[in-house]
């Protein structure tokens, strides 16, 4: 069976973005505007992949939310894996990934990328059983494929979690530890 | 008791003189009205595409999504700014920078309305031409800085696009400058109270038109960053602010072409009884309604029908329509 | 239910092919049940050959595909009509573990991928074959994933244990 | 068309340069990796790399049981999932005997004609969208929501269907179901006035496509080429009038063909080939008869020992099953022959001498669905 080199995968997770500036209430305005503009990056790979590209259109309307798919990594915040990662596929992902800028963020769509779903059983050979395995996964859509209603749910959840910031959190947290440990 | 007796103001007015200090208070104004101009335009398209494509468009930010772009640009702005490690650093640094002055140097000889005018220049038409050539050079340099074979693609086609559809715009331009002689632009509306150009150069304004279309790089001559052949074209490495400026030159190039458009031919600020400033920002908002809605309703033309287009049809064309001008002057 | 037209190429067919196999066993095959009107059943080589004789009755490739039985590997070329009434010759050609048949892409270029499909499942290797590399798995891989040796396959009977 | 020296001339050898349309790019319809060999603009050589969505269906087959395998038959190709779904179950059927009810087999062929008009719409609009018009490509998808609605109604899901089972399909159809697709196919037809004016008519796409990647009979023939991209060319193959199978012979519908070979033929065929599937339709919601819509099976088939190849015609071309059984509960093998797989592959020889505009048009009209190659 073969093994994809584990010991990649810490190369890989989310590099903090420094906070421009100190204040909070100026992050959590950048956080509000991140929220309002996400920018997916066209990449789907199988079946999820269509029902992606409903949700972005007429009747589901990505655009309401200010979400426009670009084409390259350079210009994109959020990648959706829709459909199933195969040995293959995964070099490509990793570079896509490292090519996207600054604060960035990852949706697990389909039970594929989420756990290798219907194709995961014990002879498998070909796919890696989920994109958590190399990527640091913020959003999961279940479903196969999920409802387009069910990717926006998990758009709005993603936004949910940029807002109330856990990542600013956590460091909050941290620094009031520390300074009650002093 | 004007505006110049103000405690403030009057020690400027007195140390610049009145001449400097209506340009420089221009600058300013063009300075603010060229980014929220561009935003709004930028909203304006998103939206007439929605509803062209049965779809609402923006409606999160603000009414009606009237924010989008502002967030956009916020957004942009906090992204990280990534330049590709073998680009070449200064163009790649430069390219940006370079398209947005041509775009905005240009608002200075728009006649908005009779007395809105940053400043009458007698090149006035000349000086748009030879800035809005600049806009090619920053596509080039941009396109071969990032080091990316998608964008090198790009940014040789948009010069040789661009040369191709220069001259039949010039063409087209000149046979208006031979009716007015003078390439003042308040000359040429003024000349046009009666009767607007359009009614004596049809064919001038429908090559002039597909011109500047295939000048600002819009569909279906978008060839430079056809979306689904060159990825992105010259703007695929670019990220964050730097993808931004690009993004807003494009929208102020379509919104001086437009104007060009309202002035060479609709008669700029000339209308029956609305003040000049109102009709002029009307038909200008037309012609970019046009030029958006041409986008959304036509597939994109191969590179070399582009160029055969230009080269065999419209040069000829534009310049039989300027020779029969002469002649017809020549015999009034 | 087939037609005099098809009766009348099927006969071609079968005279040809035995002139040019002269080894094959040539039976028409029952459409109802296998979904092929004629069957060859050759043993080593004679792909070629096959493909010759289709070829110039302008029958197309539909596939090649491979079967790994415990003694040896199976062959299936599959070859179907465009033109009039539908007729399909199966050829099965039986090729021990470790040989390396012939390639048929100078007749059918369509045949170089499907070859290549066959050596990335089976490890099949086709002698003279243009680009000889894997189509679908990663090119590194070490494994031919289709052999009946690769991997776990699940006995019927621990199948049966899990539904009954 | 261009007169392009081959690859091994000299001259041309330092000029030309390799640009991979990458596994992730705007046009490749999912993950198809189309390495060109470029002199300027023009392809000399195209190479398309697969395999990087390869899920090893073949493999899964000989781990389950023969209902096991229902799922993954429509995730093969999933814009035609129903009619993978008809085609396992009837090529099961055949081998074991297995008899259909005919309300059944009616209900298949209406699923499987709908699936196939939405699995054109969005095959034509990709393909337009390729060319550069992007609005047709929600219109299209307008369209298709209908569809979908139609077949979520019946079937439970909207893509990846398993709605067929061996002996006949998972739940009858009712009333509503017959009313909503006689108004779909009303207004689709309406609708069509529509594309027709904006697509076919309009001299940027005529430019675009009229002359564009021929595919001339004989290379179709080398190269195994079926389905739409075949039938472009002037070959009449379809698998529903050549080879019938389930209740085919009773509708009468004709195949449409068109003799350039271009991409503006294959988008015609397509077309065309939509308003045939509505005819299908209309007919066997007129004489839909009554009756079970599943025959009694037992609730694990064990096949007799032996092999089948079964052939039926999916939106992208003749899709087989090649199934070998040894008389157990689990296939022995399952070979699943896609369409795509060949039509791909002639893009070797149609795509050289070509401009790169051309070469994503000719890739958008032959339509591949890139997991039915990868499988």
């Amino acid at each position: 069976m073969p093994s994809i080199d584990r010991s990649a995968d810490h190369s890989v997770e989310l590099k903090e973005s420094p906070a421009i500036l100190g204040f909070a209430a100026l992050q959590d305005l950048l956080n509000l505007a991140r929220v309002n503009s996400l920018w997916p990056m066209t990449f789907g790979i199988a079946c999820c992949s269509i029902e992606m590209m409903a949700a972005g259109m007429a009747r589901f309307d990505l655009d309401r939310f200010g979400i426009i798919f670009r084409s390259t990594p350079r210009q994109s915040d959020v990648m959706i894996v829709a459909g199933t990662i195969s040995h293959k596929f995964v070099p490509t992902i990793k570079t896509l990934w490292e090519q996207m800028p600054g604060p960035k963020w990852v949706i697990a769509m389909g039970n594929c990328a989420i756990s290798g779903g219907p194709f995961a059983y014990e002879g498998q050979y070909a796919i890696v059983n989920g994109a958590d395995k190399f990527l640091p996964v913020d959003i999961y859509v279940p479903g196969c494929p999920p409802r387009p209603e069910g990717l926006i749910q998990g758009l709005l959840q993603l936004q949910k979690k940029i807002t109330k910031g856990t990542i600013d959190a956590n460091r909050r947290a941290e620094k009031a530890a520390r300074r009650a440990k002093k | 008791m004007n505006i110049t007796q103000l405690p403030f103001i009057k020690e400027i007015y007195g140390f610049l003189g009145h001449d400097l200090t209506a340009t420089v208070t221009g600058i300013l104004i063009i300075l603010v009205f060229v980014p929220l101009n561009s935003a709004f335009l930028v909203w304006v398209e998103r939206k007439v595409a929605g509803h062209i494509q049965l779809r609402p468009g923006p409606m999160e930010v603000g009414p009606h999504g009237i924010l989008q772009t502002l967030i956009d640009a916020v957004k942009l702005m906090s992204k990280e700014m990534i330049t590709p490690k073998l680009a070449d650093k200064f163009l790649f640094w430069l390219a940006p920078i370079i398209i947005i002055i041509p775009a905005i140097v240009c608002f200075v000889v728009i006649p908005f309305s009779p007395l809105m005018q940053v400043r009458e220049m007698n090149v006035g038409i000349l000086l748009i031409f030879s800035f809005s050539s600049i806009t090619v050079l920053s596509i080039l340099m941009g396109g071969w800085a990032s080091n990316n074979k998608y964008a090198l693609i790009g940014a040789v086609r948009a010069v040789a696009q661009n040369v191709a559809y220069e001259i039949p715009l010039l063409l087209s331009t000149m046979s208006i400058i031979i009716m007015t002689n003078s390439f003042k632009m308040s000359e040429i509306t003024a000349a046009q109270s009666p009767v607007w150009f359009i009614v004596y150069q049809p064919v001038a304004a429908i090559i002039f038109f597909i011109s500047t279309t295939a000048e600002t790089n819009r569909a279906p001559f978008d060839l430079v960053e056809a979306e689904s052949e060159l990825v992105s074209g010259f703007h695929t490495e670019y990220t964050g602010m730097r993808f931004a400026l690009f993004f807003l030159a494009e929208y102020t190039n379509m919104f001086i072409a437009a104007s060009m458009g309202a002035v060479l031919f609709f008669g700029g600020w000339h209308g029956p009884f609305f003040p000049g400033l109102i009709w002029f920002v009307v038909k200008v908002y037309i012609l970019i309604f046009v030029i958006i809605w041409v986008r959304w309703t036509f597939p994109r033309l191969r590179f070399d029908q582009l160029m055969n287009f230009a080269w065999k049809f419209m040069i000829p064309v534009a310049l039989i329509n300027l020779m029969i001008t002469a002649i017809v002057l020549k015999v009034l | 239910m087939p037609t005099e037209g098809q009766k009348k190429l099927l006969e071609e067919l079968k005279n040809s092919l035995t002139r040019a196999l002269p080894e094959g066993r040539i039976t028409s095959g029952d459409y109802a049940r296998t979904g092929c009107h004629l069957e060859v059943r050759l043993s080593d080589v004679g792909m070629r050959r096959v493909a010759a004789v289709m070829k110039d009755k302008r029958f197309h490739l539909e596939t090649i595909t491979a079967v790994d039985f415990p003694g040896s590997f199976e062959l299936i070329y599959l070859y179907s009509t465009y033109y009039d009434d539908i007729c399909r010759v199966i050829a099965h050609i039986q090729i021990l573990k470790d040989a390396s048949p012939h390639t048929v892409s100078a007749i059918y270029p369509g045949a170089i991928w499907l070859e290549r499909e066959i050596y990335d499942f089976f490890g099949i290797r086709f002698l003279d074959h243009p680009d000889l590399r894997r189509i679908l798995n990663p090119d590194n891989a070490d494994y031919f994933p289709l052999l009946k040796t690769f991997g776990k396959t699940k006995l019927t009977e621990e199948i049966d244990d899990i539904l009954c | 068309m261009l007169n392009i020296k081959t690859i091994d001339d000299a001259s041309i050898n330092e000029r030309v340069y390799q640009l991979n349309l990458g596994p992730q790019h705007p046009s490749t319809h999912g993950v198809l990796h189309l390495l060109l060999k470029l002199d300027g603009e023009v392809v000399i050589a195209a190479d398309p790399i697969v395999g990087y969505s390869h899920r090893g269906h073949e493999k899964m087959a000989e781990n389950r049981i023969w209902e096991q395998f229902l799922p993954n038959t429509s995730r093969i190709d999933y814009l035609s999932g129903l009619i993978y779904n008809q085609g396992y179950c009837m090529a099961v059927e055949k081998l074991c005997g297995i008899e259909v009810p005919e309300r059944a087999e009616y209900i298949r062929v209406i699923t499987s004609e709908l699936n196939r008009i939405s699995s054109h719409l969005l095959g034509i609009m990709a393909f337009v969208m390729d060319i550069g018009a992007f609005t047709p490509f929600l219109y299209g998808w307008d369209d298709r929501e209908h569809v979908l609605d139609l077949l979520e109604r019946v079937t439970g899901s909207r893509l990846t269907y398993c709605y067929n089972r061996f002996g006949g399909v998972r739940n009858d159809i009712d009333q509503e179901f017959c009313d909503g697709t006689r108004r779909f196919i009303d207004r689709l037809r309406g609708r069509f006035k529509d594309y027709h004016n904006l697509i076919t008519e309009n001299i940027i796409f005529i430019k675009r496509t009229r002359g564009v990647g021929i595919i001339t009979e004989e290379t179709a023939l080398e190269f195994g080429v079926t389905g739409p991209s075949l039938r472009g060319s002037g070959v009449n193959y379809d698998v529903r009038k050549n080879e019938p199978y389930s209740v085919y012979p009773e509708f009468d519908f004709e195949i449409p063909v068109r003799k350039e070979g271009d991409v503006m033929a294959r988008y015609q065929v397509r077309m065309a080939e939509m308003e045939q599937s509505m005819n299908i339709i209309e007919q066997a919601l007129d004489n839909l008869p009554e009756g079970p819509v599943r025959s009694h099976v037992p609730r694990f088939i064990d096949p007799p020992a032996g092999d089948i190849y079964f052939a039926f015609e999916s939106a992208r071309g003749a899709v087989g099953y090649y199934i070998v059984s040894d008389g157990t509960r689990v296939p022995y093998r399952i070979k699943v022959r896609t369409p795509s797989f060949s039509n791909l592959f002639v893009l070797t020889r149609v795509l050289p001498g070509n401009f790169i505009a051309d070469a994503i048009a000719t890739l958008g009209s032959i339509d591949v669905v890139v997991p039915e190659i990868d499988r």
